[in-house]
């Protein structure tokens, strides 16, 4: 068993495919935490995005009154809206309501987990799966060797994943309501102070947090693995608020975490797969020892939004 | 006491999850099929994972007097069953998957000779392999899972000694999204047969039945979700055992023995997809 | 000020009425879940009857709910230390896991050492040195663990809740490995069925609980054990040590603000570390509790819930409910085992599925937790009120303030905040 | 409505001709911070607002800004009643605000916070170059020195400030509120400053001045309203006001402006400073070899504008910063980077600068402010574990007495303090510590001329007792009127150092910016 064996073009597709719900929900949760709130939350709504992203495919496509692209599209979009449906809740809950985050976070958590399941355990039953996301072959790219498993033989949601990576970036660094963004998380009252909505902005960005989670769990249900059952995440949500840190609450550096995180899973799985005798147990650590270790040695400049789960209050 | 003979059992996961706790629902069902709703009832609560849970509900039901027979399927609630048999003797118990009875006259334990169909499932997957690798995505190296396991690598072995299985055990019952990678590394390595036992092998099977590949299965006929891909199916009848069970304690035995599920006394059954 | 009023029947009322947002929030959580149930078919009133049976219906319902709020509250007095230390603590899970583990090492190993084999499984045989050891084991393991976190974060800068988050895994992994491996009951280690230890001697085991009125006392025939005393006794050493002590104040100084507390020569390091330490401790005491008081043995089904049952993330809502107070957390895990055990009844009775009962959860901690602000804007409207606004003179030497830490005082300061 | 050309400002806003507040009321927690006030502002006018540390001038102003709202009351732009709900609403009535704690967001750089919240040219895409060309254009203009590209929390007190006031230039506000703009400014600046709201009053801007300096505001303003405890004591016309009128209607009681100093009685050296070299925030050069004496019963004054090194010094006095080269001794022994808590064993007190920040912790209590590095004393605790509150409050209530530190009780957390009180409760506790050396940074920033006065005596006695006193601030006055020896500081270095002896404003106000 050789080098070769181990770092194979297929475990690092197999990265990319593990990265891509990590990436959705962490870039989301990127921006609410910048705003300032810290929404615990993201695991529930990756999984009532998930069951409705895929309950939409599945009635599409049971009732066969779609075509395939476009009950794939209204899964997405149902994704996004019970994602961002769920945001607002979380936004009107910490900023109207300024409830601590921490809680309601969880609140929220407990309550996606246990309704995704009710509605499938009523709607759906046992596990189904449904035509999700095909993988897409590019003209000439995917017969590259090497280079074309690993990059070009993904499916759609797996792009979209990474090309909001610089996107969020660009909309965080360099516009308008990205600096909003930033003053809020950093100093409320000077934002205020300066015309700036604080409200508005927070709930803007759990909103688009919220829908970016929702996405995040269609891209397991109808993309990656095409079917739902009960806690389908298995607890990805707050891997993903954990990248969150890892990566400074910068999108490249968060989105840099979740694939080191992921390749290290992959890398475990290939091992173990060809046979090498470590205990399962120690393989299955890996990710999370390796995450912490780079982040002991990684130089950081963070830029930890001050106001991160406080709620703001003008002085009144 | 009425003619209805009551039930009342926990089970870790949900009653559909086409694995470990719908056999014991499906097999209770069966039962109140033959026997008739008017003599066989049952109450059930699923998703207990948290051991205390259950103990809350075995102790209600223990101490409620109104069951003949009060089951923990799942081999964690064990302390529990042996604190509860002790303090409550008249109640019947049975507990699984285990021989284990704790020595106690009102216990009864359960198991099933889950390497049975494992290897009659290994021995069909040795033959019909044309790469010669086959996957395997196992939960956590224990108990029914590693029967089966290891009974599947051995039928593999019998039939075809130049197959090549690799086993993974991704260390969980639940973690789908892991599994369903699991399955695509074996894919990506090769195998064109793959085979894997808890509720987390959904995921491997969406995968087996995306990329063309076969799909073994354990516990339950998980023959409607992969669609064309699935071949052979070890299904749990765990009435077999529970109509003996039933049977004694009418017959005023409260326990004391365990049975076990095997292919000769049709605890085991297996289903095939043409 | 208002002193005198305070003391008085009008602030008791008033203290009262601020549970109204609470109650009120408790029953728009019932409505909304009504509307849930009624579309399942099912009976609301019926439904949270159930609930409310099954939480404090009964004598073993009481019992349970206690049993199930005891690692709830040991976590929550933990999670205290460490928010009011400024440590995000999210790794209770993890901690319970490491406590569990070398607390029940400990009790294996003294059980074999101490109890001739004949004496092991007499009953009442309670062994102060063996419980107490592993209990101080197990706080030292959860400590050493939590403690990992509070170092990374004070010399490497690696922020908390992500070390913890990934420490929970670690743990999970680990005990996996120990649990199937070192620590694997030898009687079973031929045809291992689920990881987990051998049996707990009697002797190791922490007594059940009972209350010496009646006959049979109450609580005798439940599984109530001494593992909510040590907890309520603790609760209120860690609430006269963070109001009282001059750690408890360092650790609320950093918590508060680093750079004050750097100023006031304040090791802000070693404190951030002394958080960790003393809520991980907290943590793994919650995990050999259970084990002593419970099971008897450690064992896990592969989900890190099936041997914390959640404590670890349970505990700190109710360290939050509690508001960050450890008198506080009491009341507030009571609430939540109530909640969780009275949920399985429901779920018994009706055969509504578990998953309605964690959404219900979800929804009741979200309506309460959103219900504070409306305490808060009552007792500032209160402040206005009874402190006649006036032009304020330097204070006059008589006057006396509340007393300091009262847990009145802390909570409005928490609250404004 | 048709507005002619001359009723529009030079920044092509239209000009409020007056603003009228009457009868404004505002009630806090326990606290009536605004009773019935009358104030006005007219077009081309600077009025002063005068008033001891938490008489109610910012929450005034914060009504008018639309932070805070009246409990009653009623304000009038150009007679039409108008409502003023949030700073949107008062920035899109040409109302502008520079806030007495900074509104700045400090991990933006300048340009980012000037851009936050205004239009981009470039529509959602941020325009930071512009911004930023438009920033050089206007520091050029003021003389206001700073990089629109560095972030915020790499500038000194001084340099924020004027990033607040550009901002508030940059946005063309016709009613410019300034909440003491000038405490932290060098005599430079503070002409400079004077210069612009001169030529921004006779452009047509409304200003009104808020400043504990009764010298600024009797040179700068046209009118006059002083505010005692939440009530308006009068309104004048400047030409009618005295330093001394002014004083006594602040603070109820006629005020002592001059200090006698007794004669200096220095004793030994009590600290010494050898070619103590640090780095700043930014990882440059922050002190470079710095050496200096204190001797018991000496105040030396550092002079200097913020950011040259000031707050380095101190912090590596106090064991907050590390000492990159040489060496601190106090009294012989060598405390090279020492902790803090040793530090204070040894008899070292320190008023931090940002005492908002490093001098209290806002969520404490009073008296937990109070023994904020004793709290671990014996005297304060039983075997050094249990803390004796009753002691604590008992001290605490006896130094607010005599420090006239205005909090409703020693249980009242100090977040709820005005800035001033929240000096003196830092002053008292440093006091109450006994200290061989005080190192004082900025002591009487912000605060009235009552508590000046009173820490000024403070200091002197302090002094008298044969305390070595280092005392950095930006306020010449201040430096001039308490110490027996001036060093000046320019980029990190001592480039001067002169006994305080009839010496020349100009020169010393040249070496502070880097002139010879
Ligand atoms: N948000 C608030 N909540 C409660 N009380 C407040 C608040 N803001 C101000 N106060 C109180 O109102 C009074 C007036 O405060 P204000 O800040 O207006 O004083 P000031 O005149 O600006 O004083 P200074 O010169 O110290 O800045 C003070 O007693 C202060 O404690
Ligand atoms: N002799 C003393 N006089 C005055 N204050 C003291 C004295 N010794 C200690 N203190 C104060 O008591 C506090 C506790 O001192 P200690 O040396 O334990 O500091 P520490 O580094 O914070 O230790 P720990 O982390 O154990 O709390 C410090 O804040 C210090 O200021
Ligand atoms: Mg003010
Ligand atoms: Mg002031």
């Amino acid at each position: 068993m050789g080098l070769d064996d181990i770092f194979t073009a297929s475990v690092f597709a197999s990265a990319i495919r593990l990265a891509t719900p990590y990436i959705f929900a962490a870039l989301g949760e990127t921006f609410a935490q910048r705003s300032g709130v810290l929404n615990l939350g993201v695991d529930g709504i990756m999984l009532m995005g998930a069951f409705g992203g895929f309950y939409a495919v599945h009635l599409a496509q049971t009732a066969g009154v779609m075509a395939e692209p476009l009950g794939l599209l209204m899964g997405v979009l149902v994704a996004l809206i019970v994602g961002g449906l769920m945001g607002l809740a979380m936004a009107f809950v910490s900023v109207t309501l300024k409830a601590k985050q921490g809680i309601s976070g969880i609140g929220v958590y407990l309550f996606g987990l246990g309704l995704s399941e009710l509605l499938f355990q009523q709607w759906v039953g046992t596990p189904k799966s449904v035509a999700g996301f095909p993988r897409i072959s590019f003209p000439i790219l995917t017969d590259i060797p090497i280079l074309g498993e690993i990059f070009f033989h993904h499916n759609l949601l797996v792009y979209v994943a990474f090309a909001l990576v610089p996107l969020s970036a660009f909309v965080l660094n360099r516009t308008t309501f990205g600096l909003m963004i930033r003053a809020v998380g950093q100093n409320p009252e000077a934002a205020d102070a300066m015309g700036v909505s604080v409200a508005r902005v927070r709930y803007a960005t759990t909103t688009i947090g919220g829908m970016l989670a929702g996405l995040a769990g269609a891209s397991l249900s109808i993309a990656l693995i095409n079917l739902f059952q009960q806690n389908l995440t298995a607890g990805q949500g707050f891997i993903a608020v954990a990248l969150v840190y890892f990566g400074g609450w910068r999108p490249l550096a968060v989105a840099a975490g979740a694939m080191l995180f992921s390749f290290v899973n992959a890398l475990q799985l290939q091992i173990k797969v060809i046979g090498a005798d470590i205990p399962s147990e120690f393989a299955v650590m890996a990710p999370y020892v390796i995450t912490i270790i780079a982040l002991v040695f990684a130089t950081k400049r963070q830029e930890q939004p001050t106001a991160l789960t406080k709620p703001y209050e003008r002085g009144e | 006491q009425d003619d209805v003979f009551r039930v009342a059992a926990v089970a870790p996961s949900a009653t559909n999850d086409l694995a470990f706790s719908q056999s014991m629902h499906d097999a209770l069902m069966a039962i109140q099929m033959q026997m008739g709703e008017d003599a066989f009832q049952f109450d059930f609560q699923d998703g207990t994972f948290i051991v205390d849970d259950a103990a809350v509900a075995l102790r209600e039901w223990a101490a409620s007097g109104d069951y003949d027979l009060v089951i923990a399927h799942g081999s964690q609630f064990g302390s529990v069953v042996e604190e509860l048999a002790a303090e409550f003797p008249e109640v019947s118990f049975a507990w699984g998957t285990d021989f284990n009875t704790f020595g106690m006259d009102n216990v009864s334990a359960y198991t099933a000779a889950a390497d049975q169909g494992g290897f009659v499932n290994g021995v069909m997957a040795g033959l019909m392999t044309e790469s010669g690798v086959i996957g395997v995505v196992g939960p956590i190296e224990v108990g029914d899972a590693k029967l089966y396991v290891d009974g599947f690598v051995a039928g593999v072995g019998a039939s075809n000694p130049e197959a090549t299985v690799n086993v993974v055990y991704i260390q969980s019952f639940s973690d789908v999204p892991q599994a369903t990678e699991a399955a695509e590394t074996h894919i990506a390595n090769g195998a064109d047969i793959l085979t894997g036992t808890a509720q987390m092998v959904v995921g491997p099977i969406a995968i087996a039945n995306e990329n063309g590949a076969r799909w073994f299965g354990t516990q339950a006929s998980q023959a409607e979700l992969a669609q064309g891909a699935g071949v052979a199916f070890q299904v749990y009848k765990w009435d077999v055992v529970l109509s003996e069970i039933v049977a004694n304690i009418q017959a005023g035995d409260l326990g004391g023995q365990s049975y076990e599920l095997t292919l000769a006394n049709g605890g085991l059954v297996m289903e095939f997809d043409a | 000020m208002n002193q005198a009023a305070d003391t008085g029947l009008a602030a008791r009322l008033n203290r009262l009425v601020d549970f109204a947002p609470v109650l009120i929030a408790l029953l728009l959580a019932l409505v909304v879940s009504s509307v849930l149930l009624v579309a399942l078919n099912t009976d609301p009133l019926a439904a949270f009857g159930f609930m409310l049976e099954g939480a404090v219906g009964t004598e073993n319902a009481t019992a349970e709910t206690l049993v199930k709020a005891t690692p709830i509250l040991f976590v929550g007095i933990g999670i205290t230390i460490a928010f009011r230390g400024g440590m995000i603590n999210i790794g209770g899970e993890g901690q319970m896991i490491a406590g569990a583990l070398a607390g029940t090492t400990m009790a294996l190993a003294l059980g074999d050492a101490r109890i001739p084999a004949e004496m092991a499984k007499t009953p009442g045989a309670f062994d102060l040195i063996i419980v107490t050891s592993a209990l101080i084991a197990g706080f030292l393991a959860g400590a050493l663990y939590g403690g990992l976190a509070g170092f990374l974060k004070a010399y490497f800068g690696v922020n908390e809740i992500l070390s913890t988050i990934m420490l929970n895994q670690i743990a999970v992994q680990m005990m996996n490995f120990l649990l199937n491996g070192p620590l694997l009951d030898p009687a079973v280690a031929g045809f291992n069925n689920i990881p987990k230890t051998a049996r707990l001697v009697t002797a190791a085991q922490l007594p059940r609980l009972s209350l010496p009125l009646g006959d049979p006392w109450i609580f005798a025939r439940t599984r109530l054990h001494w593992g909510l005393v040590v907890a309520i006794v603790l609760a209120v050493v860690i609430y006269i040590f963070l109001w009282r002590t001059s750690l408890g104040y360092r650790i609320r100084a950093v918590g508060e603000n680093e750079r004050a507390s750097s100023y006031a020569g304040i090791n802000v390091k070693r404190q951030m570390m002394l958080s960790m330490f003393l809520a991980g401790g907290f943590a793994g005491l919650a995990g050999v509790v259970q084990v002593l008081g419970l099971q008897y043995r450690l064992q896990t089904d592969g989900s890190p819930a099936g041997f914390t049952a959640a404590a670890g993330f349970n505990g700190i809502v109710a360290a939050l409910f509690g508001g960050l107070n450890p008198i506080g957390a009491i009341p507030a895990s009571a609430f939540f085992g109530g909640l969780l055990v009275g949920a399985q009844k429901m779920q018994r009775e009706i055969g509504v599925p578990a998953s309605l009962i964690t959404a219900v959860n979800g929804l009741i901690v979200v309506f309460v937790v959103s219900s504070e602000i409306f305490i808060l804007q009552r007792s500032k409207r209160r402040v206005s009120l009874q402190e006649t606004p006036t032009a304020l003179g330097p204070t006059k030497a008589t006057e006396t303030g509340s007393d300091l830490p009262d847990s009145a005082n802390e909570a409005t300061a928490e609250e404004a905040s | 409505m048709s507005q002619t050309e001359n009723q529009l400002l030079p920044t092509g806003h239209a000009r409020i001709d007056s603003l009228t507040m009457s009868g404004i009321v505002k009630r806090f927690p326990g606290v009536l911070a605004a009773d019935e006030i009358d104030f006005d502002v007219r077009s081309g006018e600077i009025h002063a607002l005068l008033g001891e540390n938490g008489a109610g001038k910012s929450t005034l102003m914060k009504m008018l800004y639309g932070l805070y709202h009246p409990d009653e009351g009623e304000i009038r732009i150009n007679d039409a009643p108008t409502i003023i709900k949030s700073p949107i609403d008062a920035i899109q009535h040409g109302i502008g605000m520079i806030h007495q704690h900074f509104m700045l967001v400090p991990s933006l750089t300048v340009a980012e916070n000037i851009a936050l919240g205004m239009k981009s040219s470039r529509g959602f895409q941020l325009d930071l170059d512009v911004v930023s060309q438009r920033v050089l254009e206007l520091s050029d203009i003021y003389n206001l020195k700073v990089d629109p590209h560095l972030p915020i929390w790499q500038l000194a007190v001084g340099e924020q400030q004027r990033v607040e006031i550009l901002r508030a230039l940059y946005k063309g506000a016709a009613l410019l509120i300034l909440d003491e703009p000038t405490a932290v400014l060098t005599p430079q600046e503070v002409d400079g400053l004077f210069r612009i709201l001169n030529q921004l009053a006779a452009d047509g801007h409304g200003l009104v001045f808020i400043s504990h300096k009764l010298h600024e505001v009797l040179e700068i303003s046209h009118r006059v309203t002083v505010l005692r405890d939440g009530r308006r004591v009068n309104t004048i016309p400047t030409s009618q006001a005295t330093r001394p009128k002014l004083a006594e209607m602040m603070v109820g009681r006629p005020v002592l402006l001059e200090y006698e100093k007794n004669p200096l009685q220095a004793r030994d050296d009590r600290l010494a400073l050898q070619d103590v070299s640090a780095l700043s925030n930014r990882g440059t050069t922050g002190l470079d070899a710095v050496s200096l004496q204190l001797r018991g019963g000496e105040i030396v004054g550092i002079a200097g504008v913020s950011g040259n090194g000031q707050q380095e010094l101190a912090q590596c006095i106090t064991g907050l910063r590390e000492v990159t080269a040489g060496s601190v001794t106090v009294d012989g022994s060598d405390v090279t980077n020492a902790p803090p808590a040793a530090l204070h064993a040894i008899g070292l007190s320190y008023i931090p600068e940002e005492r908002m920040i490093d001098g209290v912790i806002k969520e404490f209590s009073v008296a937990e402010n109070y023994v904020l590095q004793d709290h671990g004393h014996p005297k304060y605790t039983t075997a050094r574990i249990f803390m004796l509150f009753n002691k604590i409050r008992q001290a605490c209530r006896r130094a607010i007495q005599q420090f006239e530190i205005k909090t409703p009780s020693t249980e009242t957390l100090v977040k709820s303090l005005s800035g001033g009180n929240i000096q003196k409760l830092v002053l008292a506790r440093e006091l109450s510590r006994d200290p061989g050396v005080l190192i004082a940074a900025q002591p009487t920033r912000g605060v009235d001329i009552g508590a000046t006065e009173y820490i000024h005596k403070q200091l002197l006695e302090e002094r008298d007792k044969g305390t070595a006193i280092l005392l950095i601030s930006e306020d010449l006055d201040e430096i001039r009127a308490l110490s027996d020896r001036i060093a000046v500081m320019y980029e990190g270095r001592i480039v001067g150092e002169v006994v305080n002896d009839n010496v020349d404003v100009e020169q010393l106000g040249l070496l502070m910016t880097g002139g010879v």
